[in-house]
């Protein structure tokens, strides 16, 4: 609870750090800080716009936020979640716009599955290939997400074309359609979905087997080997299980905010989400709570340009910040530098140089 | 002031809520050699990190030829004269021999490393104390012994005067261990101080002139080598009398249960591709595998556990074949396992006991129900085998790599004893614990052998050899060089077969 | 429909006559030299005109376009110009909950009684560029044409309206020389000028020696390609003549910025008709290509004056209608 | 479609000109990855340099200046992320994200605000890096077209590679980096600063990830654009890994991506689905880096196994 607490406040102090050099810019273009915050907060809160707008960036970061938190559990430095929201994407919205004979729960089931499969059939390649052959999947998933994004680029100017001015597919069947609750804004409940698998997720990777096998392969993959448990298929099954995550990511994309799949629509959506699983290190639980925290810092910003004449440049410039100094965990660890000069007393206050053991 | 090349003086060190060193004391005379003993944990490698300057210390002083030393670094400790060979090789696998050696200390040549002079330099010390190395093979590729004597030039080619080594023998042969010394003594005869730590109480009676003992963080006390006996050194370590020298139990062998037939398995070295072995272990025995580190004893317990392919030849375990069979499928015909690397294979470091305990149970029923672990089980199951095989501390939900290094050993041997296999295979069961621990483990292994279980014993520790097995193998680059039984098995004999020599030649030697 | 006042949408309180406000959204960066560039040079001289108050929001994201657009509605401007069809499924499913405000989309078509939507016959306006362009890589005593009847053309992203600029290039230069081998590639993206360039490099590799750029942030290094290889290329949206001068033969100008101008005036004059859809062809101006006098001032005497009559031949002849220019599939007057 | 038309002279050096920015790009990344640590800054860095260099370029009219301040302003971004992930404790691959996110914000706030651009910026006045002519190749078309006309910078990335390979695996610096990347404690105890070296390691990076970005903006083009990097670091950062930080075969793998890109150039322009073709280029590196990796692993397995014996002599003598 005392940890808690402390954490909280050094939090406090990296937004407050944060926005003070966020001022200086602000100031240096001729602007009142304090109103650009106010219209900050309000982009990212207040409102059923502002607010819906915060919990739809929140849903699909919080996916593949996990997705890379269960990846990097595994061993698995996972930077292709990006690829697999696109791949999930057009899979759900293949199955949502063909396959409308279903009735409608079996169809929205197909929609998830489809883009779970498909998903996970993406994420499977980097894994087989890191498992059985040793290619770096950092290496791999980089490069693969590019295929993933030329793949449905194709698939939605040619095949899945909607023959509009845009590449994008037609639209979904209604009946699959998520429903949105906070009008206009795209907030749709496909966030409860997100929120329940996610908690299903971390439940797996700490209360079963399967996750047992993946924190024991990411932690020591010879000790699992050596206990039993085949750290091959264990990785295998990692990336497939992270790709799961992003296809739903995908899909709730599809379903829930377009109702039809946009080329490109992912852009980011699966490097934000690995920003959001680095920042607290793959720290399962704080992994969402910092996934909300991005979204609405996109929803802030977006808020904060839309009410100002900050120029977006300095509003991405800002948000940039914030990012860099909240990685900066040793910032205000107050705690820990008291203890040192305490402990250090008969001696030198130097700081503590005692890295790895 | 102080007369001692090192003198410590009311060391403190905490690692967060781990006390690692309390009020530890030790004072080395120039040109001795002087023992530092202790439980696993007792703090010894603590202290000496601390006189090497790899972490700064909480409290109390630091004398080094007589002069107080504040802010201690590894460069100023060089500088200062001290050398270390760490308790973990501190050598770079990738790199190789002579590279290591010269690691920050590098002759130059403009901007590039000047190997030649290097080289030259380092074959000085080679001559003068007789250490062979081979100096362009990389770290992977050389064996502990010889790693160990990369480790003594490199500190002595930074001209060290205070060479501190923790536990240099824990991994050496006894000839090796005999090499070793006979160094050691010429270091004493060039006038350099030596801090030795150890568990082997026979060897610190041999090598040293003063002994300091430390127990759980503290300074216990000195004492001279010609005034004690090791009785009173385990007792002051311990803190009670331990009996090192089991007795072993009649041989009451029954059907084979593990049967190997002309294997064949790769290696990672060259001498140490397994090429057509056979053996046989049966029921309540103790089959003994001795032999210099690096002969092909690992790649062969791999092979036997499924660790490693098999390339040729039959693995029989209790009569089902077993051979090139998964992990997990040789453990469920009832193989258990005690690796040789406890960090590497035997524990996962950052999982808590009762994590570690349940490693090979997590697909049985009663550990979990439809794939969902069941924790109020496994943390019971695991408090009862804490307290069965006295892991200390008794407190199941600490990470393992805040243990001791007996009792992450004892861990491993609990959760595999536990398992009541059919063969057990111990590999390096004592290595790098200190005796407490090694008297538990051993009178473990005497009674898993008495319950009628077979066991594989690999030790590079010939006395543990001699004192457990019922019968020994002896392995020379990949093959059998010799069988023994126990009766006619003797340290010489054995050391002979483990240079390669025949069976028959070692019965006149 | 009648002028509603601005200032039901303002607070009250204020006695002068509100400015009328107007949002555009963009889907992308200002900057792009190019299509975004050309709708705020044309709000730019309405605010100049009329005193207008604007606001513009960029976006590079889909969620950003969405969120930027639904935020000028609730806002209540008078005008929202959607600059691009990125905003089409927006408009239909929100337009009809802002009554009150006007909204224009361009080059797309939305259906509803506050939109005004703005296309353009970019098919016409390619079949001119690419006609010059065939009647260019014949003059091979011009420095840097060789005698291969090779053309190129290179896109950003490879999307319907683009190959409906693409159908119309092809048909111009065809009907000038049956014969003439195309070149087409896309750079799949919208802001690499250096995947821009090294394409248009390639082209001119394989033997063209006009390369035709239709790719907005991409294009920038599709011009400098011309430059550097010294070999010609021609601009696109905006007169882009002179960004490497000597190298741009001409300009296809899709006039996106007298579009925004006319929409705002309409609505400042009152004259805004919800509902209705505009077709700007070459016919009124909203496509042409530039006077090439740029490049006429850098080839000097060699400049063949015979392919501006040719081109003005043709243009009068899509005109009257004795050319039909043919669409890409979902384009045209009737889309 | 002709194959000459595809397949020529000239295609070699699209290859090397296309390679060229991710080569720069993986060396930044190559030479902290040595003291391990993973430069995902690599884009932001780059994109920073670029901005720098045509500024300066700009304002000064010297490109030598230019390129000098861009890897200053590289230097200064990786010393960001140096003192956040050595100092601060930041998950390097978090501030690298944050960093990139940062480059391409701020640089595009100095475009408007500094030069008075929005998008891009293109002007006469920015002198590019310039072009090395060989006179004496004018006479041998084939080699008059493989090599000259090269932008210096150009040239530089393949000398770049050696100089690397060269500190890396020859000097002292080199060997003390190589040993903090693959364990520091063992650096540590024999009296290197482990936590000075990662310093210099970024550091140097930082200096590199500049240049990378100077020969984009005035090398490889004349211009600056908003996001101009357009995914070059990542890609750098992937090549890295393709050659296991090792800048020879770093290169490798840039080069083999160039090929296949500048093959797929010329293909485009047949009528190959464009998707089809620029997707190519990142499927070929992932195959070729499979394969490349396959052979090796069964070369390790054959040299590992009992039945093959690779020196027999040291076994039979001794046993004789
Ligand atoms: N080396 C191997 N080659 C082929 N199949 C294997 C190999 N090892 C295991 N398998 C089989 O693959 C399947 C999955 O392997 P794994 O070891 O993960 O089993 P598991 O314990 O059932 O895993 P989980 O709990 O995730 O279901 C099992 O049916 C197992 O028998
Ligand atoms: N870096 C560290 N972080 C936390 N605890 C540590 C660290 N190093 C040592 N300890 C703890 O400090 C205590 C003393 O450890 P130390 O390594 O000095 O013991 P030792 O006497 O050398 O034992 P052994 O004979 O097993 O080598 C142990 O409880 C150990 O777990
Ligand atoms: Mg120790
Ligand atoms: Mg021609």
């Amino acid at each position: 609870m005392r940890d808690f607490g402390k954490s909280l406040i050094r939090f406090a102090l990296i937004i407050a750090l944060s926005l003070v050099i966020g001022a200086i810019f602000i100031m240096i273009i001729g602007e009142n800080p304090i109103s650009a915050y106010a219209a900050l907060v309000k982009g990212a809160f207040v409102g059923k716009l502002n607010l819906g707008k915060t919990l739809a960036n929140f849903t699909p970061l919080m996916l593949t936020a996990l997705a890379f938190a269960v990846g990097a559990k595994g061993g698995a430095f996972n930077v292709g979640v990006e690829g697999e929201v696109f791949l999930g994407g057009i899979a759900a919205a293949y199955i949502g716009i063909h396959w409308g004979f279903l009735p409608m729960p079996i169809h929205l089931l197909a929609c998830f599955l489809g883009a779970m499969i498909v998903a996970a059939m993406w994420a499977f390649i980097p894994g087989a290939l890191k498992a059985y052959y040793g290619v770096n999947e950092v290496c791999s998933t980089i490069l693969l997400n590019y295929v993933a994004f030329y793949i449905t680029s194709y698939l939605v100017s040619g095949p899945m074309s909607a023959g509009v001015a845009n590449a994008q597919s037609d639209p979904v069947a209604d009946q699959v359609k998520l429903y949105q609750f906070m009008k206009p804004s795209s907030a749709n409940v496909g966030m409860f979905i997100a929120i329940i698998v996610g908690i299903i997720a971390i439940w797996i990777l700490n209360k079963t087997t399967f996750g047992y096998k993946i924190r024991t392969v990411g932690l020591n993959a010879s000790h699992a080997e050596y206990v039993g448990i085949n750290p091959k298929h264990t990785f295998v099954k990692t990336m497939i299980f992270s790709g799961v995550l992003g296809g739903i990511a995908g899909c709730i994309e599809i379903l829930g905010v377009h109702g039809y799949f946009l080329n490109n629509f992912a852009a980011n959506i699966g490097f934000n989400g690995m920003l959001a699983a680095l920042v607290v290190k793959n720290n399962l639980i704080l992994t969402p709570f910092m996934a909300f925290f991005l979204g609405a810092l996109k929803s802030g910003a977006l808020g904060l340009q839309q009410a100002t004449s900050v120029p977006k440049s300095i509003v991405d410039t800002i948000t940039a910040v914030f990012i860099i100094i909240a990685t900066m965990d040793l910032l205000f660890q107050f705690k820990k530098k008291k203890q040192i000069q305490q402990s250090d007393e008969p001696l030198k206050p130097e700081a503590s140089q005692e890295k790895e053991a | 002031m102080s007369s001692f090349v090192v003198e410590m003086k009311g060391i403190n060190k905490n690692f967060g809520e781990v006390c690692a060193v309390k009020n530890g004391h030790i004072q080395v005379e120039k040109g001795e050699i002087h023992a530092l003993i202790g439980e696993n944990g007792a703090g010894k490698s603590t202290m000496m990190k601390l006189l090497y300057g790899l972490f700064p210390h909480d409290a109390g002083d630091i004398w080094v030829s007589e002069k107080q030393i504040k802010n201690m670094t590894p460069k100023r400790a060089i500088d200062l004269g001290i050398g270390m060979v760490h308790q973990e090789f501190m050598l770079v696998n990738e790199l190789t021999v002579l590279e290591n050696i010269l690691l920050g200390f590098e002759p130059k040549k403009g901007l590039t490393v000047d190997f030649a002079t290097g080289r030259a330099q380092v074959q000085q010390f080679i001559d003068q104390y007789g250490l062979d190395i081979q100096m362009d093979k990389r770290i992977h590729q050389i064996s502990v012994g010889e790693a160990q004597r990369v480790e003594i030039i490199k500190i002595l080619s930074r001209g060290a005067e205070i060479i501190i080594l923790d536990e240099p023998t824990a991994v050496l042969t006894p000839q090796e261990a005999d090499g070793l010394f006979e160094i050691l003594k010429k270091l004493k005869a060039d006038g350099k101080s030596v801090i030795f730590i150890s568990h082997k109480l026979d060897e610190v009676m041999k090598i040293s002139d003063r002994i300091s003992v430390m127990r759980q963080g503290a300074y216990i006390g000195t004492v001279q080598k010609t005034e004690t006996n090791p009785a009173q050194l385990a007792q002051m370590m311990i803190g009670r009398e331990v009996f090192l020298n089991i007795k072993k139990s009649e041989v009451n062998s029954g059907a084979k249960v593990l049967d190997v037939q002309d294997l064949w398995t790769s290696g990672e070295k060259e001498i140490s591709k397994i090429r057509g072995i056979s053996f046989e272990v049966h029921e309540g025995e103790i089959l003994g595998i001795a032999g210099i580190d690096g002969n092909g004893q690992s790649e062969l317990i791999e092979a036997i556990t499924g660790l490693r392919k098999v390339e040729k030849g039959k693995v029989i375990l209790a009569g089902e074949a077993i051979t090139n069979l998964s992990v997990s499928n040789i453990r469920a015909k009832g193989m258990t396992h005690i690796p040789e690397d406890r960090n590497k294979r035997g524990l996962n470091r950052a999982l808590t006991i009762w994590e570690n305990i349940i490693a090979t149970h997590i697909g049985d029923q009663a550990f979990s129900k439809n794939k969902v672990l069941s924790l109020q089980h496994s943390i019971d199951y695991a408090n009862e085998l804490a307290e069965q095989f006295d892991i200390r501390p008794r407190d199941v939900t600490m990470p393992t790599q805040s243990l001791s290094g007996g009792n992450a050993q004892k861990v491993v041997v609990a959760r595999e004893v536990a398992m009541n296999g059919k063969l057990l295979v111990a590999s390096q069961p004592t290595r790098g614990v200190d005796i407490g621990a090694i008297e538990s483990i051993r009178s473990i292994l005497e009674k898993v052998k008495e319950q009628g279980t077979g066991v594989l014993l690999v030790s590079a520790d010939l006395e543990e050899i001699l004192s457990l097995s019922d019968r020994i193998i002896v392995m020379f680059e990949g093959k059998i060089s010799g069988t023994l039984t126990a009766s006619e098995a003797t340290d010489t004999k054995l050391g002979y077969l483990m240079m390669g020599g025949k069976t028959e030649e070692a019965a006149h030697a | 429909g009648g002028s509603e006042p601005a200032a039901s949408t303002n607070e009250g309180g204020s006695d002068a006559p509100a400015k009328t406000r107007v949002a555009i959204v963009f889907s992308g960066n200002l900057g792009d030299k190019s299509y975004n560039d050309s709708c705020y040079a044309g709000a730019l001289k309405a605010q100049e005109e009329f005193d207008i108050e604007l606001k513009t929001l960029e976006g590079t994201e889909a969620a950003e376009w969405e969120a930027n657009f639904l935020a000028v509605a609730e806002e209540g401007y008078d005008l929202i110009i959607c600059s691009s069809s990125n905003f089409e499924e927006y408009m239909k499913e929100h337009c009809a909950n802002y009554p009150d405000t006007k909204f224009a989309v361009i080059d797309t078509t939305v259906e509803g009684d506050n939109i005004v939507s703005v296309s353009f016959a970019q098919n016409q306006g390619s079949f001119l560029a690419g006609a010059a362009a065939a009647l260019f890589t014949k003059m091979s005593d011009i420095e840097g044409v060789n005698d291969e009847n090779i053309i190129g053309w290179v896109g950003g992203m490879d999307i319907p309206v683009l190959h409906d600029f693409y159908t119309g290039y092809e048909q111009g230069a065809k009907y000038v020389d049956p014969d003439i081998t195309i070149l087409q590639s896309f750079a799949g993206t919208w802001n690499d000028p250096l995947k821009g360039k090294e394409l248009t490099l390639a082209q001119y590799q394989q033997g063209a020696d006009v390369v035709m750029n239709v790719a907005s942030g991409t294009g920038t290094g599709i011009l400098e390609a011309a430059t550097e290889a010294g070999k010609y290329a021609i601009g696109v949206d905006l007169n882009q003549d002179g960004d490497q001068p000597g190298h741009v033969l001409t300009s296809m100008l899709k006039r996106v910025d007298s579009a925004c101008y006319l929409l705002i005036q309409s609505v400042v004059e009152g004259t805004f008709e919800g509902g209705s859809k505009q077709y700007l062809t070459i016919a009124d101006n909203g496509v042409s290509l530039t006077d090439m006098s740029v490049m006429k001032e850098a080839l000097g005497d060699q400049f063949p004056d015979e392919i501006l009559t040719k081109i003005q031949e043709l243009q009068d002849k899509i005109v009257s209608g004795e050319i039909v220019v043919e669409n890409y599939e979902g384009f045209g007057p009737n889309n | 479609m002709t194959f000459e038309k595809i397949i020529n002279l000239s295609l070699i050096y699209a290859t090397l000109r296309s390679a060229t920015p991710i080569i720069y790009a993986s060396l930044c990344a190559a030479i902290t990855q040595q003291a391990d640590i993973l430069n995902i800054g690599t884009e932001g860095i780059m994109l920073t340099g670029a901005f720098t260099a045509v500024t300066v370029s700009y304002l000064t009219g010297s490109w030598l200046l230019a390129v000098i301040v861009a890897m200053l302003a590289g230097l200064v971004m990786a010393s960001v992320i140096a003192v956040g992930h050595l100092k601060y404790g930041a998950e390097i691959t978090a501030i690298g994200i944050g960093i990139n996110m940062f480059a391409l914000a701020f640089t595009k706030y100095m475009l408007n605000s500094l030069l008075g651009k929005t998008g891009s910026f293109t002007d006469p006045k920015i002198i590019g890096i310039p072009k090395v002519h060989l006179a004496f190749l004018d006479n041998s078309p084939a080699l008059n077209e493989l090599f000259n006309n090269w932008a210096v910078t150009e040239w530089f990335a393949f000398i770049l590679v050696g100089i690397l390979t060269f500190v890396l695996f020859k000097t002292v610096w080199g060997l003390r980096l190589r040993a903090v990347g693959k364990f520091p404690m063992a650096a540590q105890t024999a009296g290197i600063n482990v936590t000075a070296m990662r310093y210099q390691a970024l550091a140097i990076s930082g200096l590199v990830g500049g240049l990378a970005g100077a020969h984009l903006s005035l090398g490889y083009s004349k211009m600056f654009t908003e996001n101009m990097t357009n995914g070059r670091g990542f890609m750098g950062v992937a090549a890295m890994f393709f050659g296991g930080a090792h800048p020879v075969l770093t290169a490798i793998g840039c080069l083999v991506f160039g090929f296949a890109d500048s093959i797929g150039a010329r293909l485009q322009a047949y009528g190959v689905p464009s998707q089809f073709v620029l997707l190519m280029p990142y499927v070929v590196t992932v195959a070729v880096l499979a394969i490349s990796m396959a052979t090796k692993q069964s070369r390790e397995a054959r040299k590992k196994s009992a039945l093959i014996t690779t020196a027999p002599s040291t076994l039979t003598e001794k046993r004789g």
